[in-house]
């Protein structure tokens, strides 16, 4: 289970292979299914519920600490639903520029359908629990901070309703 | 005990964090809030609508209901936006 | 749309910022999701019901011309259902050994769930549809054809109850 | 016309690919698969079990009741594991 909150960016190819050296080194090659989550910057902020706005750069903040710990707990009840053999969470923090990536999540299971939702499900709770806000500056005017949104509730429901 | 702020909480409060010395009548976190909003209207900024902002004790996500005990860290906060 | 079949491996990375590249020479910077899949060779191999055999190798085959056919009619749909901003196809053949890639699929979107349930979709029809047949080789005794899954065929009704 | 064997129907025939005359009294997927049978014992082998065996014309999935028309080529392949 790997968490780290970073300022550099991270290479997906780079973190898949050491996930999959941490289990090879445990003797086991049985791994058969990997999956990916990046999130990355786009270029246009939501300005109300009507308009876009184009931004120039985003900031993150987060709670140091209680994001590490979050994290973990989302990891560790991820890997309690899905028969998973190796988890990674990195999210970047600082400035970033459209294009750029912001977080990523990899799942390692045998299978296919257990690697999917548990990504899935990691980005679901990350989104509504670990503690990181964004800040986004339009090219013109003041930089604003990013609405919560309904949507990423009503996923974090379809998961406790499995419980 | 030790106060945080985060975002816009942070950035209407004007600081990122405080330690003060919260008095015996202070039971929950709503109560904690109150008690903030009576030290000047930059915490009334911050706190004017509650219910949009997340509290956590010791580092755990909690509701304004919840008793602070011996709680050695509070933090306030808007709803997440990472991911 | 890249689908690509070749014996050679391919890197995720590479792969996801050729999608991003073609994507923004369009002058769009609006890709917020990229969602990657990868299959990969177990050491382990389904015997009978119910036990398992060790493998050294396994040899892919399939059928050039409907091979490309299938998986690009497989992508157009995936871009039919969802508002994908990008996906890659890349499936290996020839011989291959545990713990190597066999099959890449990316799928890029504005948003988390459009980009996660087109990169499952593309891959249970991957599995269902496309002329790939894969032969194991156990550490002891004679190669085997491998054997289609019953769970593939169900996967695949998920999809079509959407319709 | 082209027929195309892969997998194991490629093995137990012993070719990949093969160019015949088929009779005019052919007429579906089926009727083509009896006829191949009528060939010889490799090609009862191959199409033991006809339900199992997957069938393609001009590269597109049908199955065995479909007509084969003009069809050009014509694969017998068993149940796809690729992914």
């Amino acid at each position: 289970m790997t968490i780290r909150i970073q300022t550099e960016d991270f290479d997906i190819t780079k973190e898949i292979n050491a996930l999959k050296e941490d289990r090879s080194k445990q003797g086991k090659q049985d791994v058969g299914a990997i999956v990916t989550f990046t999130g990355t910057v786009r270029d246009m902020a939501k300005k109300d519920k009507a308009s876009k706005t184009p931004i120039s750069s985003m900031s993150l903040e987060h709670y140091p600490g209680m994001t590490e710990k979050e994290l973990s707990d989302i990891s560790e009840e991820a890997n309690k639903r899905w028969p998973l053999l190796g988890t990674t969470i990195i999210h970047r923090i600082g400035d970033l520029s459209p294009g750029d990536n912001i977080v990523l999540v990899i799942t390692l299971s045998s299978h296919r359908h257990a690697a999917f939702e548990a990504a899935d499900f990691l980005m679901d709770f990350l989104k509504s629990k670990a503690p990181f806000w964004k800040k986004e500056q339009p090219l013109e005017g003041d930089a604003n901070w990013v609405d919560a949104r309904d949507s990423d509730k009503q996923a974090l429901s379809r998961w406790e309703k499995q419980n | 005990m030790k106060i945080l702020y985060f975002a816009w909480v942070r950035e209407k409060i004007g600081k990122s964090q405080e330690d003060l010395d919260v008095p015996n009548s202070v039971n929950t976190v709503a109560d904690l809030i109150t008690w903030l909003e009576s030290k000047g209207p930059e915490y009334q900024a911050a706190f004017e609508n509650k219910e949009t902002i997340n509290s956590a004790i010791n580092q755990t996500h909690v509701d304004h209901q919840t008793p602070l005990n011996n709680a050695s860290e509070i933090a306030f906060f808007p709803p997440v936006t990472g991911g």
